[in-house]
Order: structure tokens, then C-alpha cells, then sequence
């Protein structure tokens, strides 16, 4: 079946990058829905992944994410101080200044991954960032590195792994 | 084989309007463990859910996808739908192609549906690893804590307290009254602030539900909704409470003279003393920074006049740790420094005080029995000018919000001037005249016409001390000129600020709070008295600047909300819970440190190896302390706890199956 | 003090703890099959502590052994270089072993030798110091019960990042062609993972075939997400004892990316050294409020 | 202690007295004033009515000759001080103005070398410890008032002191022993240039001015800018005359009163150019018995 969300990856008729978003649920993901109520238009190349805070992405889903061929990553929470978990985003700030100059010493271009604070109330900056990272990354063509590899048989839903 | 139904919602023209629902239905037939993909008009609706649960009987699927609104927004709503055509409500996974989608992507239907397949996909994929999840329970504990006895505390204690429930008010200062003690008489109906607040105190002292906890602070916040463990501390007041009759005995004698910081400076109190005449409780506290006893050893006067043998120089602070079942934040507010502004002369003029330090002067029991004297030399002051907005609606040097309550109490005051002293003149510059509450126009129109407060529209740029008078130079923006008045005494209205401990005690109970330390609402239309800390309540200044008939209001809310949440004997708590594996679990115990709620412990299980049975330590999660935000995960190198709903597998699926749409690079 | 008094100290005292009941058993090296290599023994009769020797070759850290003595009551006696000893406290902060059960032998320590390069060379060449000795900065022991020799004086006093820096320089691409070229040499042994003090886990992700973390595939991209969330897991951790660089068959520069995470986290969050005390959490485990802010 | 000196127009002109106290005082405290060769006028109030970047450039070419001399310019008076800061601040805020400027006078202004005016330069580089120690004849039993006027504390971004309640010249002067009366008028505009092109609105400020000093009981006024000067000093007479009044007061240079404490000769610092007879008041000050500052 013609798969509808095939994308031809050629630069030459516009090629649209696909950016996963990490988004935690008390803060960005209520930023991203307040930029919605406002119809604050953004182009349709990311994903959000609803986590409860940022706290719980763990740095391997990033990588993760590249290994799959994802051109782009966002992990966005709440800003420091006002984590509905009241600590959460402190760790999540300690560990991606790092994971960010890890995946920059590995040669991940640095435009592909960004980590911002974003609370429940700013739906326009939920949109200017998702506006900047997408033109970013536009500009500079679909993620050839760490993703050469596609398992034939992955784990999902179907017989795959899945333990209850 | 997983049986998952996709459900894909136009939401009348909402999504329909710029995504195909038809086609990202038709998208998902034939996608794994996929065995049923529709769209239809309105999921939510009555029809809406009644198919899905025809569905889910006839296709007898056991996993549900919902693409539709923000899950944030009917989440519950469809649980509770196929938890009534019988599945585990947490067997349901929803997408986002509303407000992420359909609304954000209105003009672009090709790329538009593209994205909401893959968010359906993602949706998919997490709800095939989703594990049936029960709900736990609680127990609550029927007792509240009020935090600041001001009226505002003081209304929602009484308010719980008539429920039926126990109540404690934990106070800083050692007498309940707050601010609303200093105040001499209230707008709009110039009824005298003590007249209707001291009933309230005293039914508050002798309410057998309300207990009252005065000159003492918060140490320790533990524990969540329903089950929070407070630990106060009770600082030591020299004076043994059961015996002490408030006779004044002891204060009248001692020697040693205090500034009052309830009459703001203005007259003094003993070493041994009580705030005010009607403080309750009506017994004193010792100052032991000025006391001769703790500061040099001698004197020991109010031990030895003291007809109850009340005073005990050795008591100690004491830890008090009570369980309450919910917390009702009442901490009000504090007044601008005004000293920042060098137009008003830094605060070095003595004759330019504060509205709080009018209110003083013009109340009976004051320092000046209710005579308005001018502090530098205790003359009856002819003209007076009041100047609003002082350090409100100002970005540069005060705070941008308007303090709400200053416009009327600076109407009262002028009031109160052209009242006390005959052929006064009363000058208030102000930007605008708010009045926004019942009778508060006609109160203004009144000070103005009938009082003749000469009200002049425009900004104070200077005041100089020129001999013994102030000249306060300003401008008329109605007439266009300059103004220059040479005034006895200035009264600034400064801005309402929240205390300077306000952050401190919020990091302590664990809710947020905004860019100028007033308490953060859950949401300020719908949820204006609660928190997003569940369990957590607010009422009065600390939610922000309000007068005291919000602060009442909100006092009621806020004391329905606490009856609703003691009313249940057992909490719902959320099954969103960390759990570990104890076959991997190493028991390095650094998971125990991440968790905000110190829901995680090492615990030793016992275990066959090797032919013996050894003991070794692993983690456990008490799973009503956890709130769900999986720092733990991540800390945990061997992935050997995991966050139930939102697991590692689920996130690397949801992750996978989004790049897999991307798979023919 | 020379090698040889030490190797006589060394035997000297394994016999007498080992006599007097104080311990059951002792770790230390032995001659290995090429004399460019000396192998960690587990002795438990007085007797064989003759086989025990002290060499320009005894890199191997005795301290991961423990793990396989965590649930048993043996006493065990060790010897503990600099190094050595810092990952003894590692294996303590992560509560894998208990200090009661040890008994432990400090060896400040002089350095030891090449040994990639001795096995070009024939025994007696003089050699200079394995690069990893030579950058030492904790040859004397942190924790021991008594010291074989007085200490000696540390190599350096800093470290030094200008490997790392080398790296850093590169573009984008230069730096994923360096590390693409590294891991595809990778055969995913392990060996790193399992001589590593700050590897403790009871049972490691890359063993789970369940935790879909990881398939089993051997190519660039499984490899490199090996070694990337490997260094993840062992930031702040790491002790630079270089032990991983030194067991790896494929000989990839592993500590590169290990001293890349050093230098952030000094820079970020202050210097810290993994392994010198047992107190307070490592620096990923803790925050501190004013930590630096990018992500506004 | 070397700094390249900017003296401005007024300074060569009605406010000599300015430049002869600086230059005496300035070496009598061995500190160096390089005279910028060749400068031009800063374009004063002139300038920023006609074009914004004629504004901009007047003052940076003086300023783009120090910084090739790398030295920071001290400049007595306010005006030249203010448009100086202007540009300083100008260029290093956007590097557009910069070029612009740069195009305009044909040379680079990149705004390291600071515009700083003397008051400041004596108040927070020397100090007012080491004055003291310098002071010969110290002024006791002078009352002095001290009016800054605006452009030293106005606007806050190019301002070296409070804009309320400044008090580096207080110091100063009470450094040099005289005794500073309070008054409320520290800070209030004198008129400028309305005292002369529209006196209805500007003679009652200057009168204002005046009245307040009266009645604060001091025996003269401590300025620092020129425009000040005229003001106070050259319409004092007239505008005492209008009111029947005659107020008497001298109004002194901050540099000519502390060439005095110095022990400097009045005719040297060209205190015998003032409108208000000001050498007489200086018989005021009692004699010393030591020499050298207490």
C-alpha cells in the first residue's frame, strides 16, 4: 500500500524534514496546545511525544531517534523553578548540557538537537522555536549520520518484544 | 496479537477543516495490530462513544486509539468510556491532532493528514505496550492547616472548622489579625477594621475545631494529598501559655523599650509584650534580642512580679510534626520599600509615610489616639497630599501589575482627612481612579463631591523638604501645566508585594509560584484557589494583590475545596507509578536520591544463590508517594525501573514507529 | 624501594594475613604467559603467595573481582594501586561491596609500562611509561588499611584535555568520519564494559535482549549507540584509569569520549573527581540551582 | 594619572576661568592632561538639532584621536561630557553606528577610550582621600552649596552619579574643608539656553535657583559646568535687580576652589573674571596655623 507520509528525500523538490519533539505534559505540551487555541500557525515537520516531564527523557531515546533516521530532535520542558515535579527539569538541564556536547563531539550537526524551556503559557515561543529548529534544519538536508542501519525486524507492535 | 481500534475524530470541521480524517483512517487499516480504523463526526459525543463501545464489543478489541482534541482535555473522558464497554481505561492512547495539527497546519490538507497518520501511528505503538493499571487509594486525613492567621486564614478556618473538621492556623507573629489589625476603618462602608475582625478572631480562638499555633514557622513540608506530613516549629515564648491569665502585670513593669513593629516604629513596646490591646491569644511573647535576661543575665523582673509564675526563661524551640490532609496557603502580603525612589526623597522625609503608616495614625487605639499628627513635629497637618501608584504599574523601578486596593483606600483616607480636621486640603495625584467593586463608584464620587478631595490627574516628579514644609511638584495633564504644593504630609500608596519569605515557604510545601513570588493559581479563571500541587490550597494577598471582600471570597472557595477533599475516607491516587525490576535492581540506591518525592527506598529481599539463601538490598517505590515524573528512570543505568504508561519500550516504540515512516531515505 | 623489595613485602605480608586467619583469600598478580603481561590470581594457601610478583606490568585493577565475592563471607586481602583504589570507592559508593570484607594493600605506584609497544620489544628494553601512567595524577593509594612503600610524587598535576581538544577542533563531518572509522572496529566483546569500575549494573541493558534498547547486530550505528550510552552511563563516574582502553582488542581510543565528559562536567559543574570519596552524589545525580542556563 | 583633556568651546571662551583652574589644579595634583590636537567643537545641543549623525560624529573624532592615543578623555564641561558619553555609548552598542560614523570622519571610533568628566575623574580615579592630603589651606568656615545642574546625572545611562541626590562634588568639597549647606535645588535645570532666547519661562527658573540657595544660608554655589555658570552668575545681578533683591552670592568652579585649597594664586585660577565679585568671599576662609591639610 502507497504508504500516504512517503517523502521523497530529494533536495531538489523541497525536502521536508522530520523533527521529533519530546515534550513534557504540564509545560510545553500545554504550550503547544495554547499555541494551538491561538492558531498560531508552524510548519507540520515535528512530532510531539507527550512525556509526563522532562525529566523522563533519557538521553538513549535522543540517540535513539538519529539511529532511526529522525532529522531532528527537541526536548522541551518547563523552565527551571517552575517543574510540576518541583525537580524535575534541574536534572534534565544537568544531563542534556552534557548529552548536547556529546552528540556535538560525535559530529551530530549541532542544529539537529535542541533543548529549550517552554512553559504552559508561551504558545508563541512553542511556535518560533518550532519554526527556527525546522528552517535550520531544512536548510541543511536530511540527517545522514549514525543512521545507516535499518533492523528488518523491529520491535514494534506487532510480535515484537513486548513485555506487559 | 494486539486488537487495537483506531478512532479518528473530525470534531465537526475542526479537524475535518484542514486534515482527511477518511483517508488517515483509511491510512491505518492494515497497520500493525490495527484491526479496526474509522472516522466519524463527534467522538466525544454521546453517538461517538456509544460506536466505540459497540465496536469494541463486536471487534472485541483490547487496545483503543482515540485521534481527536488534546489529551489533556478528554483523556478522562474516554477512559471512562471504555472502561464502560469494559477495558482497563489505560488500555487507551490518544493523538493530538487538534491543537497540534488541524489547527496549527490550516492550510496545508496533503501534509497536514501526513502528520496526523504518523501521530496516529506513534499512538498505536505506544498503546500496543500499554499494561492494564488499577487505581490505588489513600487514606485522607480529616484535619487542614491553615498557613497565616490574617483574615483571610482566618475566614477559611472558620469556614472548615464549621464542617466539621479540625483546623489548625499556624501563625509567624505571636498574635492571629494580619495586616487587617492595623487598619483603622474599611471601604466602602467606613465600618472600623477591629469592629469586624476581632469577633472573627475571637471565634477562631474558641471554635473547638480550631486550634491556634502562633509564633511559630513552618520547618518541614512531607508527603502529598491527603497525607502531608508537617513539621512546625513552635518558637520559644518565654511564657507558659496554660498559666498565663494576659493580666500585664509582667509588661507594664518591664524596663526595657522596644520599637513596635505593629505601630510601625511610631511608639514602643516592652521586651515582654503583645502586638496589640485585642491580640489573640491575649498573652505575651518575650523579644529575647532585647531582653536584659538573654541578652546580659540580670534583671529576671517579669519572673518574679508575674502573679501565675508563668514566665520560663528556658523554654526551648519545639518541632511539632502533624499529619493534615490538606494545606490552605493565607500568608498575605507585604508593602513596597518606597525608599528606592529618590523623587520621594529615598524615605529620609519623616512627613512622607505609607498608606499602613496613615492608617495608624488615624486609628484610635494608634499612637496618636486617632489624632493625624505629622511625625517630624506632632502638628496637625493643614494640606495633604496622597500619591497613588507608588511602585505599582512602574517596570522600571517598582512592580508592572496594579496592587488593586490602593485607589480605595487612598479614597478613605482622604475621606478621613477632610473629616478629622476641619478646612484640610487633600490633593491625590493619580493616573487612573479604579473602582471596581459594589459601592465603590458612589464611595469615590462621595469623597470627591461631598468631601472635596481635590483629585489631580498626573504624576509627582519631585518632593523637596523646603523648612519645615514639603514641596511636591507635579503635573496636571488635564489642565497642561506643572503643579507645585506645598504640603504638610504625603501619604504614598505603595504597591501590595508578597512577603519576602513568600518563595522560600512555597520551594518548602512544593507548589509554584510566579515571576513576583506570589503564589502561582492552578488556573486563574477556573481554579483560582487551588494549586497545581494537589492538596494545596490558596486564599487572600498571596495569590496576589486582592481587598479583603476577594480575600473573604476566596477564603470561602478555598474552604470548600479543603471540605471536598476530607470528605472522601480514601484518595484516588494516579497508577502512573514507577516499579522495579528486583531481578536486575543492583540496589546502588542512586535512584533514592532523584526522586522528589522520597518515594523510593533501598528494602533487602532474600533470595536462593548458589544453594543458599542470601539477603541483598533493592529499591522499592511507594507507589502513593510517587507522582509519576521518571527522573528515576533515567538515573537507573540497567533500566531496572521503569515509569508504568509511559515505559521505555512504549517511548523507543513510539520513537520507531515514527522513524519507520521515514524509513526509505 | 625497589620492585624486587616490594614483590618480598607483597608476598611477605600475603603469607601472614593469610596464616593468621585475617583473610581467606588474597588478589594479586601473578607472571602472566607473556612477560609483557602480568595476571591478577586469587590465592588462598599461604604457600602460593610466592607466585605473587610486582612488575612494570600489573595494570590489571583488583577491585572488580569483589563483585564475584559479593554474597559469599570471605574476608579477601587486595593490593590497590592509586587507581586502583579509586575504583574501590566507586564499587563502594554504588554499595556493590562492603568495606568490612576487604582488607586492603596500598602500592603507591611508580607507573607502569607500554605494554602494546613492549610486545614489538624483547624483555629488558627500556619502555617508556603507558600513556595513560604517564598523565597520573593519584599514583598513591586514597584508601587502604596499610601502605607497602612511602608515596610518590603524582606525574601532573592537571589533565591533560589536548586529545580531546584535538577533537574538538575538527568540523562536524571530520568528527563522524573519526568516530564512524573507530566503531566499525568494534566487535561489541564487552571487555570494556566488564573491566570497568563504573560499570557495576547487575544485569547491563546490552545484555537484556528484552529491553529493546539494543539489538545484537554489529555495524556502525548499534556499535556507536554502545559506546555512546556506555559513556553516558559512566559520566562523572569514570576514574581515568584507562583500564577499558587497555582490554579493548580493537584498540579504539574509548577514553577520548570518557575525558570529553570529564572536561564538560569540570567546566559546567565544577571540578570533580570520580572515586576520591565515597560522600555526596556524582555530579549527574545531583543539581544545584544556578546551574548554566542554555536553553532559556 | 594621564588622561587626553577635551576643553570644549566654552572653555576658550566665556568659561576661561574653567580651563585655567583645571590646568593648574590638574598639575599642582600631578596629573597629566593631554590636550586632544586639533579638536573641534562637541556640537553641543546645535548639532542634535539638526542632523542625529552630526551629532554622533563632532564628538567621536575627538574622541577617535584619544583612542589612537589610548587614553581616556577627561572633559570638564557637562554638554561636552554629555555628547561625548553619547557617542561612546553609540558606537559600542551598535556596530552600524560605528561604520557610519567611522565613514563619516574618515577614521575609526571603536569607543575603548571612555569619556569621563572631571568631576568624576578627581571624585572615583583620584579620590577624595588623596585630595585631602594635598590640601594646603583648607576652606573652613566657607558654606558652600553644590549644583550640578543635569547633564552630569541626566539621563541615568550617560550619568556618572545619583540623579536624585548626587554627592560626588559634596565629597569633594568637604574633602577640601568646607562646610556643604543642604538645599533642594542640587539637581534643577538652570534654563540653558531659554535664559537667553525665551527669559519669561527661563529668568524664573534661574530665580528659583537663586532664592533657594538664599535662604539655605550659604555663602556661594559650587558648579561644574559652564552653561551653569552663565546662568547663575552672569544673571545674577539682573535678575536680583527685577526682584529687588540682591542676592550676593559667588559662584565658583569646583577646579577654582580647590586650586584655592591648594594654596594657588585667585588671579592664576581666574577667579577675577567672575560677574559676582568672588575673590573678597576667599578673605572668608580662616587662616591655617600649619601648612598642609589637617
Amino acid at each position: 500500500m502507497s504508504d500516504h507520509t512517503e517523502q521523497i528525500k530529494t533536495a531538489e523538490n523541497g525536502f521536508e524534514p522530520k523533527i521529533l519533539v519530546f515534550a513534557c505534559n504540564w509545560c510545553t505540551y500545554a504550550g503547544a496546545d495554547l499555541a494551538g487555541l491561538s492558531r498560531l500557525e508552524y510548519p507540520p515537520n515535528v512530532r510531539v511525544l507527550r512525556v509526563p516531564c522532562s525529566c523522563r527523557v533519557n538521553p538513549q531515546f535522543v540517540i535513539r531517534a538519529f539511529q532511526r533516521g529522525i532529522d531532528g530532535v527537541l526536548v522541551a520542558g518547563c523552565h527551571p523553578g517552575d517543574c510540576h515535579y518541583t525537580t524535575g527539569n534541574y536534572y534534565t538541564r544537568r544531563r542534556f548540557l552534557l548529552t548536547k556536547r556529546l552528540l556535538d563531539f560525535v559530529g551530530i550537526d549541532s542544529e539537529r538537537f535542541h533543548v529549550r524551556w517552554i512553559s504552559g503559557a508561551e504558545g508563541p515561543k512553542f511556535q518560533e522555536v518550532v519554526t527556527d529548529i525546522t528552517a535550520a534544519i531544512k536548510a541543511i538536508g536530511p540527517n545522514q549520520k549514525l543512521c545507516d542501519y535499518f533492523p528488518t525486524e523491529t520491535l514494534l507492535p506487532n510480535e515484537g518484544g513486548d513485555n506487559q | 496479537m494486539k486488537r487495537v481500534g483506531v478512532f479518528i475524530c473530525h470534531c465537526g470541521t475542526n479537524i475535518a477543516a484542514s486534515v482527511d480524517c477518511a483517508q488517515v483512517a483509511e491510512n491505518l487499516k492494515g497497520y500493525p495490530n490495527v484491526v479496526f480504523s474509522t472516522d466519524y463526526k463527534y467522538m466525544c459525543s454521546e453517538p461517538g462513544q456509544e460506536m466505540i463501545k459497540e465496536t469494541i464489543k463486536r471487534e472485541k478489541l483490547d487496545r483503543v486509539v482515540v485521534a481527536s482534541c488534546s489529551p489533556r482535555m478528554h483523556e478522562p473522558t474516554f477512559r471512562r468510556c471504555i472502561a464502560d464497554a469494559g477495558l482497563n481505561p489505560y488500555l487507551l492512547e490518544m493523538a493530538n491532532i487538534r491543537e497540534q495539527c488541524s489547527w496549527v497546519h490550516p492550510h496545508d490538507m496533503e501534509r497536514a493528514t501526513a502528520k496526523a497518520t504518523d501521530l496516529v501511528k506513534m499512538a498505536v505503538a505506544k498503546v500496543s505496550h500499554d499494561a492494564p493499571l488499577a487505581k490505588s487509594f489513600s487514606p485522607v486525613t480529616k484535619r487542614a492547616l491553615v498557613v497565616g492567621g490574617g483574615i483571610a486564614g482566618i475566614q477559611t478556618a472558620i469556614d472548615i472548622a464549621n464542617n466539621g473538621y479540625q483546623v489548625d492556623i499556624l501563625e509567624k507573629q505571636p498574635s492571629i489579625g494580619g495586616k487587617m489589625a492595623q487598619i483603622d476603618k474599611t471601604f466602602p462602608t467606613l465600618d472600623c477594621s477591629a469592629c469586624i475582625l476581632t469577633p472573627k478572631m475571637v471565634e477562631a480562638s474558641s471554635h473547638p475545631n480550631i486550634n491556634l499555633i502562633t509564633y511559630a514557622e513552618l520547618e518541614k513540608v512531607e508527603g502529598y494529598v491527603g497525607n502531608f506530613d508537617v513539621t512546625i516549629r513552635r518558637k520559644a515564648r518565654s511564657v507558659d501559655l496554660n498559666k498565663c491569665t494576659g493580666c500585664g502585670t509582667c509588661w507594664g513593669k518591664c524596663p526595657t523599650k522596644v520599637d513596635s513593629e505593629f505601630e510601625l516604629g511610631m511608639t514602643k513596646r516592652k521586651a515582654i509584650f503583645t502586638p496589640f490591646p485585642q491580640a489573640i491569644p491575649n498573652k505575651p511573647v518575650i523579644d529575647r534580642e532585647h531582653c536584659l535576661k538573654f541578652k546580659t543575665g540580670k534583671c529576671g523582673l517579669c519572673q518574679k512580679i508575674c502573679p501565675t509564675g508563668a514566665i520560663d526563661y528556658t523554654q526551648e524551640d519545639e518541632l511539632v510534626t502533624t499529619r493534615y490532609g490538606a494545606i490552605v496557603m493565607a500568608t498575605g502580603y507585604e508593602l513596597f520599600d518606597h525608599s528606592v525612589y529618590g523623587e520621594y526623597g529615598y524615605g529620609k522625609y519623616p512627613d512622607v509615610i505609607t498608606g499602613l503608616h496613615f492608617e495608624r495614625l488615624i486609628n484610635a487605639s494608634g499612637p496618636t489616639m486617632g489624632k493625624i499628627k505629622r511625625p517630624s513635629d506632632h502638628t496637625e497637618p493643614k494640606n495633604v497630599v496622597f500619591i497613588k501608584c507608588v511602585g505599582s504599574r512602574d517596570e522600571t523601578k517598582g512592580k508592572a501589575y496594579c496592587s488593586r486596593t490602593c485607589c480605595m483606600y487612598t479614597a478613605k483616607q482622604a475621606t478621613l482627612v477632610r473629616e478629622k480636621i476641619k478646612d484640610s486640603n487633600v490633593y491625590v495625584f493619580y493616573m487612573d481612579v479604579r473602582t471596581p467593586g459594589k459601592g465603590y463608584e458612589e464611595f469615590y464620587n462621595r469623597t470627591t463631591e461631598t468631601y472635596g478631595a481635590h483629585y489631580i490627574r498626573g504624576r509627582v516628579s519631585k518632593i523637596t523638604q523646603d523648612g519645615d514644609k514639603l514641596r511636591v511638584r507635579g503635573e496636571d495633564t488635564l489642565l497642561g501645566r506643572p503643579v507645585e504644593i506645598e504640603a504638610d504630609m504625603v501619604v504614598l500608596a505603595t504597591a501590595m508585594v508578597a512577603n519576602a519569605d513568600a518563595a522560600k515557604i512555597a520551594q518548602l510545601v512544593g507548589f509554584s509560584y510566579d515571576k513576583d513570588d506570589f503564589y502561582t493559581e492552578s488556573h486563574p479563571k477556573l481554579a483560582p484557589v487551588e494549586t497545581h500541587t494537589a492538596g494545596v490550597f490558596l486564599a487572600g494577598a498571596c495569590q496576589g494583590p486582592k481587598d479583603i471582600p476577594d480575600s473573604v471570597a476566596q477564603a470561602g472557595a478555598a474552604a470548600v475545596k479543603v471540605c471536598a477533599l476530607l470528605s472522601k475516607d480514601m484518595l484516588e491516587t494516579e497508577p502512573i507509578t514507577s516499579e522495579v525490576d528486583t531481578k536486575t535492581c543492583a540496589g546502588c540506591g542512586h535512584c533514592v536520591d532523584v526522586c522528589p518525592y522520597h518515594a523510593i527506598s533501598l528494602t533487602t529481599i532474600e533470595e536462593r544463590l548458589l544453594g543458599q539463601t542470601i539477603t541483598r538490598s533493592v529499591a522499592n517505590v511507594n507507589t502513593s508517594l510517587c507522582q509519576g515524573c521518571g527522573a528515576c528512570t533515567v538515573t537507573c543505568r540497567s533500566s531496572s525501573i521503569n515509569l508504568r504508561h509511559f515505559t521505555n519500550e512504549q517511548i523507543l516504540a513510539e520513537v520507531d514507529a515514527l522513524c519507520q515512516t521515514i524509513q526509505n531515505k | 624501594m625497589n620492585q624486587e623489595a616490594i614483590q618480598t613485602k607483597m608476598r611477605q605480608r600475603a603469607k601472614e594475613l593469610l596464616n593468621s586467619g585475617a583473610v581467606t583469600m588474597v588478589l594479586g598478580w601473578e607472571a602472566g604467559t607473556f612477560w609483557y603481561q602480568s595476571t591478577p590470581i586469587l590465592i588462598r594457601q599461604a604457600e602460593d603467595a610466592d607466585k605473587l610478583v610486582w612488575n612494570d606490568f600489573c595494570q590489571n585493577n583488583l577491585s572488580k573481582y569483589l563483585l564475584d565475592f559479593r554474597f559469599t563471607n570471605e574476608k579477601i586481602a587486595l593490593f590497590l594501586k592509586g587507581c586502583d583504589s579509586r575504583a574501590f570507592n566507586r564499587l563502594l559508593q554504588d554499595k556493590q561491596i562492603e568495606r568490612e570484607k576487604t582488607y586492603i594493600i596500598g602500592i603507591p605506584c611508580e607507573g607502569m609500562k607500554d605494554h602494546r609497544l613492549a610486545q614489538s620489544k624483547n624483555e629488558g628494553d627500556d619502555l617508556p611509561l603507558a600513556k595513560i601512567c604517564q598523565s597520573c595524577r593519584y599514583p598513591n593509594p586514597v584508601i587502604y588499611d596499610e601502605l607497602l612503600t612511602e608515596e610518590v610524587t603524582p606525574r601532573q598535576k592537571i589533565v591533560d584535555f589536548s586529545d580531546v581538544e584535538a577533537i574538538e577542533q575538527m568540523s562536524a563531518d571530520e568528527r563522524y568520519e573519526f568516530w564512524q572509522k573507530e566503531h566499525t572496529k568494534c566487535i561489541r566483546c564487552y571487555a570494556c564494559r566488564n573491566v570497568c569500575p563504573a560499570c557495576n549494573c547487575r544485569k547491563c541493558i546490552f545484555d537484556q535482549a528484552t529491553s529493546g534498547w539494543n539489538s545484537k547486530d554489529v555495524n556502525a550505528s548499534e556499535n556507536q549507540f554502545y559506546a555512546m550510552t556506555r559513556a553516558i552511563h559512566i559520566a562523572g563516574r569514570c576514574i581515568e584509569c584507562g583500564q577499558c582502553e587497555y582490554v579493548c582488542p580493537a584498540n579504539i581510543p574509548i577514553m577520548l569520549m570518557n575525558k570529553k565528559l570529564i572536561k564538560d562536567i569540570d567546566l559546567l559543574f565544577g571540578d570533580y573527581d570520580a572515586g576520591l570519596s565515597i560522600e555526596g552524589q556524582p555530579p549527574l545525580g545531583h543539581f544545584e540551582k544556578d546551574d548554566p542556563e542554555e536553553f532559556m | 594619572m594621564k588622561y587626553a583633556y577635551y576643553p570644549g568651546c566654552s572653555l576658550d571662551s566665556t568659561g576661561i576661568e574653567f580651563n585655567l583652574s583645571t590646568k593648574a589644579v590638574c598639575k599642582a595634583l600631578n596629573v597629566e592632561l593631554w590636550e586632544i590636537p586639533d579638536w573641534n567643537c562637541c556640537g553641543s545641543s546645535s548639532a542634535h538639532v539638526t542632523n542625529p549623525y552630526l551629532a554622533l560624529g563632532l564628538p567621536a573624532r575627538n574622541m577617535a584621536i584619544a583612542e589612537e592615543a589610548g587614553l581616556d578623555v577627561a572633559i570638564p564641561c557637562a554638554a561636552c561630557y554629555a555628547r561625548s558619553k553619547n557617542v561612546e555609548l553609540a558606537v559600542k552598542e551598535s556596530d552600524d553606528t560605528r561604520r557610519k560614523v567611522a565613514m563619516m570622519i574618515g577614521r575609526e571610533y571603536k569607543g575603548e577610550s571612555k569619556a569621563r568628566a572631571l568631576v568624576d575623574v578627581f571624585y572615583h580615579d583620584l579620590g577624595t582621600e588623596m585630595i585631602k592630603q594635598k590640601v594646603q589651606k583648607p576652606l573652613k568656615g566657607l558654606k558652600v552649596l553644590t549644583y550640578y545642574g543635569c547633564l552630569f546625572v541626566r539621563p541615568t545611562k550617560t550619568a556618572f552619579d545619583d540623579a536624585e541626590n548626587p554627592i560626588s562634588m559634596d565629597e569633594i568639597m568637604t574633602a577640601l574643608g568646607a562646610e556643604v549647606m543642604s538645599w533642594s535645588s542640587k539637581t534643577e535645570c538652570c534654563g540653558a539656553s531659554l535664559s537667553a532666547c525665551k527669559s519669561t519661562v527661563g529668568f524664573p527658573m534661574i530665580e528659583k535657583i537663586l532664592d533657594d540657595a538664599q535662604k539655605s544660608g550659604a555663602d556661594c554655589i559650587v558648579t561644574a559646568c559652564p552653561m551653569c555658570m552663565a546662568n547663575l552668575d552672569m544673571r545674577q545681578e539682573q535678575i536680583g535687580k527685577k526682584k529687588g533683591v540682591h542676592y550676593g552670592l559667588p559662584v565658583y568652579y569646583i577646579t577654582e576652589l580647590l586650586g584655592i585649597a591648594l594654596n594657588l594664586p585667585p588671579k592664576s585660577l581666574g577667579i577675577d573674571r567672575h560677574f559676582v565679585p568672588a575673590i573678597d568671599l576667599l578673605n572668608k576662609i580662616e587662616p591655617t596655623t600649619g601648612g598642609g591639610g589637617q
